[in-house]
């Protein structure tokens, strides 16, 4: 993203969201018109057990600042067992992310019910505003990627 | 030899000697030695729930320190003694607010963290000795005897934190009974309150629950009632207006094992 | 409805009132029902309410033996014996409102008493 | 060359009010490939779905990317509309310009930034669809049925009803299950053998209906409209072909000592037994725990006895292997152990009973004969209490969370039929909420109290005191009249809680099917999908999935049963194509897929491989069910060599949505 010195800091930040649950629950925001930054971009993926580590990484050597994955609650996944895959592949990540000096704030898991639609909001709202105080991500992005 | 830190509790010093001199001179004969830690002091009598409530668990943690110290499992054998200290044991090991408070206050050496064990001399005789070994020393059986395990409150209960046996249906000292040769009767009444502390102050109450419990013994047809507390037997005995005998199950062990004589001495 | 009571209670007592459901089985086990004014499932009720002060005017408070009958057969596992001492504590904390004179103790006492019923009026009574 | 059209939606003013949609259609029709970028009032009406046809069949469309609403909107509507043109529905894409973009901004400006990004990652994910056709899989035209109690017999008579083979695998010697047990049924009083006995008997005499009695399934293979289950039938020392059901064993055999579980051991049978008179198969059982000559081989009476040669002490468990379409779940409840009740005193005095021992005490084929006797000296009770929720809505620490819903019910009936048949003895019910809901229900309580005079006390018994003289001291609250009680009962009634069998959970592990943490199964959905398994193919029926009265079981058993030929009436299934698959080359044969699929759609096959010089090489490569295999990608992220893909969501289109967002 730029930074621009009039302009505040804009984060890019990629959502991935299980079909199922979270990404029903990103539509109920919209149906009920609740407010989140421009900044999230929403990736549909059958469920969060989808989410290969490798895109989490891409999207951040790409130059996104900030990512965020949600699924089912636990024990609600649509596909029984998804999400604890989810749990125990990003803890795993997010300890190598932690370990390369990358904040832990810029990535994060969160459960989201089709039901929950002002908890999408709000989380996103929350995950922005903490990506906005990191400021851009310098560490992983690749600046040959980026597009002059 | 096994050894293990025994804490007898200020009762057991004066009013309820024999509960502790039998357990001693047992224990020996079992092959079991019982050390006192060299300054401990009472309990407190009765365990306060209240989350607020620290200074009144601090000789207890004196205690199940000194057991710490000296690296072995901490006995007793008084069942209010057992519950205050089994209490404060769990409150230290679950509620990490109480531990470091506690550990504020008494500046230990090194901080006390629930690790000792503790155990009521019935476990120590089931879990350790084991009641077959133990009835294979019964010199003086208690043949033909009717004997009305007393449990009360303050050995099962509350029974997530004591987790000594079933709480609604024990069965260490009627297993114990059997160990020494008697044949237990089984009673509803066996864990329920004997009307406690509230003696001090109210009699009538002390003596209506008592009596319960001693009738409900004395009807399913005992010949006589065990206890492992101090205040149960004086309420029992005294406050119940039965007849029937109350001992503490020390006293049958040492008469079983044939100690008896010399715990007297 | 004292609300700083209600909490001090509360906390102190570590009890979710509102895990009751009414059944009344502590009061069905209580060893102590006919001596109190108000029984283990209306301490509870009471405190949900927030009418602590009646209780802790109560003699109520000085009748349950702290048997944990009602504590162990629960079946919401609210711990009503709980709520029961918070609220003694609540009164007996106060200044002057100690339940027991140590004088009076002498009289109470006969040669068998063990001395451990002493020492658990002191804990219980006087602060 | 990609030719990809993209159609940009106003959606009235929906969408057009904060993203300006003309310019979103501007910029993505510079994205390499779009060979037109129109905008459209409204896309999913006719004439928007026409422009869309008209523009595959003119420019010959590779892809189509819409930027609309949520795909879970009308993802399908715009899939058919493409299959209609030609075009493979799966080479449409939906960008979320709605829900996800205008409807939560308000700047124009960053809307329709927004917009032409997520119509970009649309554009860049298109690009790598592929077409997919979905597959065709038979259905095997046989049901299977586990549980042989009303809701098992029910589902089974309805199938086979519609013309269908059904199979019933039922654990005990006989089926009928808990109802058998039962004396008479609520709000109607009628006698439960008396309607059930005859469903039973139809039960064994369709022609579709084959019945496992004292069998087990023990292992269950395949998927929906394909599995092959094994079923162990248990060694029962019987020829069932031959025993006529004649009894003459059971009244010789010499062990008869031996409890009685259809009477929860109220009393006593022989080793050789058939639980009721009315047992369906009529067959003879040897207990193998309590005979003799199994044993020691030492008596051999009944084979003696027995005029047609059906004792066969050299009996094994026998396996059979079937090929079933459906399978349907009606594995039932039992009532809980009250051990850790102990303060009602049902382990100190035969007196205390639960309710189901109280049927069995007042039924007519029970050990009293159908009059009420004490357990302990057969006298007749005068003063019963009954004790409602032990161990129903408890805190998960002290028991059941969930309330067992049937005994509020079976309690009135209980009382009411005591009171009808004994007018001197007294009935109290300690009950903490009276719950009827349902037909004539509260009008049946209602009667029990104003007709009967059972006194209902609000209140909760909370210690049981038997006393030698043969009474009963039940401490109780009355909340109502603030009072503590003591009554001296002659028996007390506890309303157990109910749990399911405890065979239900390995059973579900077989069936990779969903439990709770109470061991019922979980429905595909709690309203709508109420008798399905989340697992295609798989059925529940009765109490298996939460506690059910008689009425509700047989409701829930009929649907299950119409959900079952809705399946077995079709030849095949079509599958969705959107799975997972394995390429054989970059597959190393690690099983980590295997590991993590909860369908267990994947398997390792050995395989043999051309290598270089001629030569050819055996491996061991996964491959996907593509029936079995609902989409979930476990699998794709498991795979260290990359072998596994999702189609529809492969992650060559994942990266590339990644990177057209990221630009």
């Amino acid at each position: 993203m730029q930074v621009n010195e009039n302009k505040e800091f804009e984060p890019l930040i990629v959502a991935f969201c299980c079909n199922w649950c979270s990404y029903a629950g990103a539509d109920l925001s919209g149906t009920n018109r609740l407010n989140y930054p421009t900044n999230v971009k929403i990736i549909r993926v059958p469920c969060s057990c989808r989410v290969n580590p490798m895109f989490i990484l891409r999207a951040f050597q790409r130059g996104a600042d900030g990512v965020i994955l949600c699924g089912c609650h636990p024990g609600d996944c649509h596909y029984t067992s998804g999400n604890y895959f989810t749990r125990r592949r990003m803890t795993l990540l997010f300890s190598m992310l932690d370990f390369l000096g990358i904040e832990r704030d810029r990535t994060r898991v969160e459960w989201v019910s089709a039901a929950e639609g002002a908890k999408f909001a709000a989380t996103m709202n929350e995950f922005t505003e903490a990506v906005k105080k990191l400021g851009p991500n310098r560490r992983l992005e690749d600046l040959r990627c980026r597009k002059q | 030899m096994e050894t293990f830190t025994y804490y007898p509790g200020c009762t057991l010093r004066t009013k309820a000697k024999d509960l502790d001199t039998y357990a001693r001179f047992s224990a020996e004969a079992l092959g079991i030695s019982l050390e006192e830690p060299a300054d401990w002091q009472c309990c407190g009598g009765a365990y306060t729930t209240a989350k607020d409530e620290i200074a009144t668990k601090l000789s207890a943690v004196r205690t199940l320190n000194s057991a710490k110290v000296s690296n072995r499992p901490l006995i007793t054998v008084c069942s209010a003694c057992h519950n205050v200290i089994k209490q404060t044991n769990y409150d230290i090991l679950h509620d990490e607010e109480v531990a470091s408070k506690v550990n504020n206050y008494l500046k230990l050496d090194e901080p006390y963290n629930g690790e000792t064990t503790v155990y009521h001399y019935l476990e120590m005789l089931r879990d350790v000795v084991g009641f077959d070994n133990l009835a294979q020393k019964v010199v003086n059986p208690f043949k033909g005897k009717k004997i009305a395990a007393y449990y009360g409150c303050l050995l099962l209960r509350p029974s997530k934190t004591l987790a000594m046996d079933d709480p609604e249906n024990p069965s260490i000292m009627e297993d114990f009974i059997k160990a020494i040769g008697g044949t237990p009767v089984i009673y509803a009444q066996r864990n329920e309150c004997c009307g406690g502390y509230i003696t001090l102050e109210d009699k009538d109450q002390a003596a209506k629950r008592s009596g319960a419990v001693m009738s409900s013994a004395a009807d399913q047809g005992a010949d006589m009632i065990i206890t492992a507390c101090p205040l149960c037997l004086y309420n029992l005995k005294k406050n119940s207006g039965s007849e029937l005998p109350v001992y503490y199950f020390t006293e049958l062990l040492a008469e079983a094992l044939g100690v008896k004589e010399e715990s007297n001495e | 409805m004292n609300k700083n009571l209600k909490e001090q209670v509360l906390r102190a007592s570590g009890v979710n009132v509102l895990k009751c459901m009414r059944c009344g089985k502590c009061s069905g086990t209580c060893p102590s029902y006919d001596e109190m004014e108000y029984h283990p499932h209306q301490f509870v009720y009471m405190v949900e309410r927030g009418d602590i002060e009646t209780l802790m005017n109560s003699k109520s408070i000085y009748k349950c033996l702290t048997c944990f009958a009602c504590v162990d057969r629960c079946p919401r596992n609210v711990e009503p014996a709980k709520v029961v001492e918070a609220v003694r504590l609540a009164a007996v904390r106060q200044q002057g409102n100690n339940h027991m004179n140590p004088n009076q103790i002498p009289e109470m006492l006969d040669d068998d008493l063990p001395q451990q019923a002493i020492v658990t009026a002191f804990r219980k009574y006087i602060k | 060359m990609q030719r990809i059209g993209v159609f940009v939606c106003h959606c009235g003013t929906n969408i057009a009010a904060t993203v300006d949609v003309k310019t979103v259609a501007e910029a993505l029709g510079h994205e390499p490939g779009v060979v037109i970028s129109q905008d459209y009032q409204y896309m999913c009406s006719e004439s928007g779905q026409n422009l869309v046809k008209n523009a595959i069949k003119e420019h010959n469309l590779t892809g189509v990317v819409i930027c609309s609403c949520s795909p879970r909107m009308h993802e399908n509507t715009f899939r058919k509309a493409a299959a209609a043109a030609g075009l493979n529905p799966y080479l449409v894409e939906i960008a979320n310009i709605r829900e996800q973009c205008s409807w939560i901004h308000k700047d124009i400006a960053t809307a329709t930034d927004k917009a032409i990004i997520l119509g970009k990652a649309a554009v860049a994910k298109v690009h790598l669809n592929a077409p997919l056709t979905a597959g065709e899989s038979p259905v095997a035209k046989r049901a299977l049925v586990i549980g042989g109690g009303i809701a098992g017999i029910q589902t089974a008579l309805d199938i086979a009803e519609a013309g269908f083979d059904v199979d019933i695998v039922e654990k005990q010697p006989t089926i009928g299950g808990k109802m058998a047990q039962i004396d008479k049924t609520f709000p109607t009083l009628d006698c439960a053998a008396c309607i059930l006995t005859p469903k039973m008997v139809e039960a064994s005499q369709n022609e579709h209906i084959t019945i496992h009695s004292f069998s087990e399934v023990t292992d269950v293979k395949g998927f929906v409209g394909n599995f092959t289950v094994t079923i162990k039938k248990k060694a029962r020392y019987v020829d069932e072909t031959k025993c006529t059901g004649c009894g003459l064993c059971t009244e010789k055999c010499p062990m008869k000592k031996v409890p009685n579980e259809f009477n929860m051991g109220l009393d006593n049978r022989t080793a050789v037994y058939i639980p009721f008179a009315q047992a369906v198969p009529k067959v003879a059982t040897i207990d193998p725990n309590y005979c003799m000559m199994l044993k020691n081989g030492k008596c051999g009476v009944c084979s003696k006895v027995c005029s047609v040669g059906a004792i066969d002490y050299k009996q094994q468990d026998r396996f059979i292997e079937q090929k079933y379409g459906a399978i349907v779940v009606a594995t039932g409840f039992n009532p809980i152990k009250l051990d850790k009740y102990d303060e009602f005193a049902y382990n100190q005095c035969p007196d205390v009973v639960t309710s189901l021992e109280l049927e069995r005490l007042m039924n007519a084929a029970g050990p009293n004969g159908g009059t009420l006797l004490r357990p302990s000296d057969k006298t007749h009770p005068h003063k019963i209490v009954f004790v409602q929720c032990v161990g129903s809505r408890c805190d998960d620490s002290k028991g059941k969370p969930y309330c067992s819903k049937i005994c509020c019910m079976y309690t009135a009936k209980h009382a009411m039929l005591i009171r009808e048949k004994y007018p001197d003895t007294e009935v109290y019910v300690f009950y903490i909420d009276v719950r009827t809901p349902g037909k004539n229900f509260d009008e049946f309580y209602r009667r029990a109290v104003e007709q009967y005079n059972v006194h209902y006390i609000k209140g909760m018994v909370g210690k049981v005191t038997p006393r030698s003289d043969g009474k009963i001291d039940v401490q109780a609250s009355d909340l109502l009249a603030n009072e503590q009680l003591h009554i001296d009962a002659d028996m007390v009634v506890l309303a157990a809680a109910i749990e399911p069998d405890k065979t239900a959970r390995p059973l579900a592990t077989m069936l990779t099917t969903q439990m709770d943490t109470n061991d019922f199964f979980t429905e595909a959905h709690p309203k709508l999908r109420p008798v399905e398994s989340a697992t295609a193919g798989i059925f529940l029926s009765g109490a298996c999935q939460g506690p059910k009265d008689i009425p509700e079981t047989v409701a829930q058993a009929s649907a299950a049963a119409a959900k079952a030929i809705g399946l077995l009436v079709k030849n095949s299934i079509t599958c969705n194509p959107c799975v997972a698959h394995s390429n054989e080359l970059m597959c190393n044969g690690c099983s980590s897929c295997e590991k993590v699929c909860p369908y267990r759609a994947i398997t390792y096959e050995d395989k043999e491989f051309r290598m270089p010089d001629r030569t050819t090489a055996i491996r061991r490569v996964a491959s996907v069910n593509p029936a079995v295999c609902q989409s979930c990608g476990a699998c794709t992220v498991a795979c260290p060599s990359g072998a596994m893909d999702l189609n529809g969501f492969s992650n060559s289109q994942i990266m590339a949505e990644v990177d057209a967002i990221c630009k």
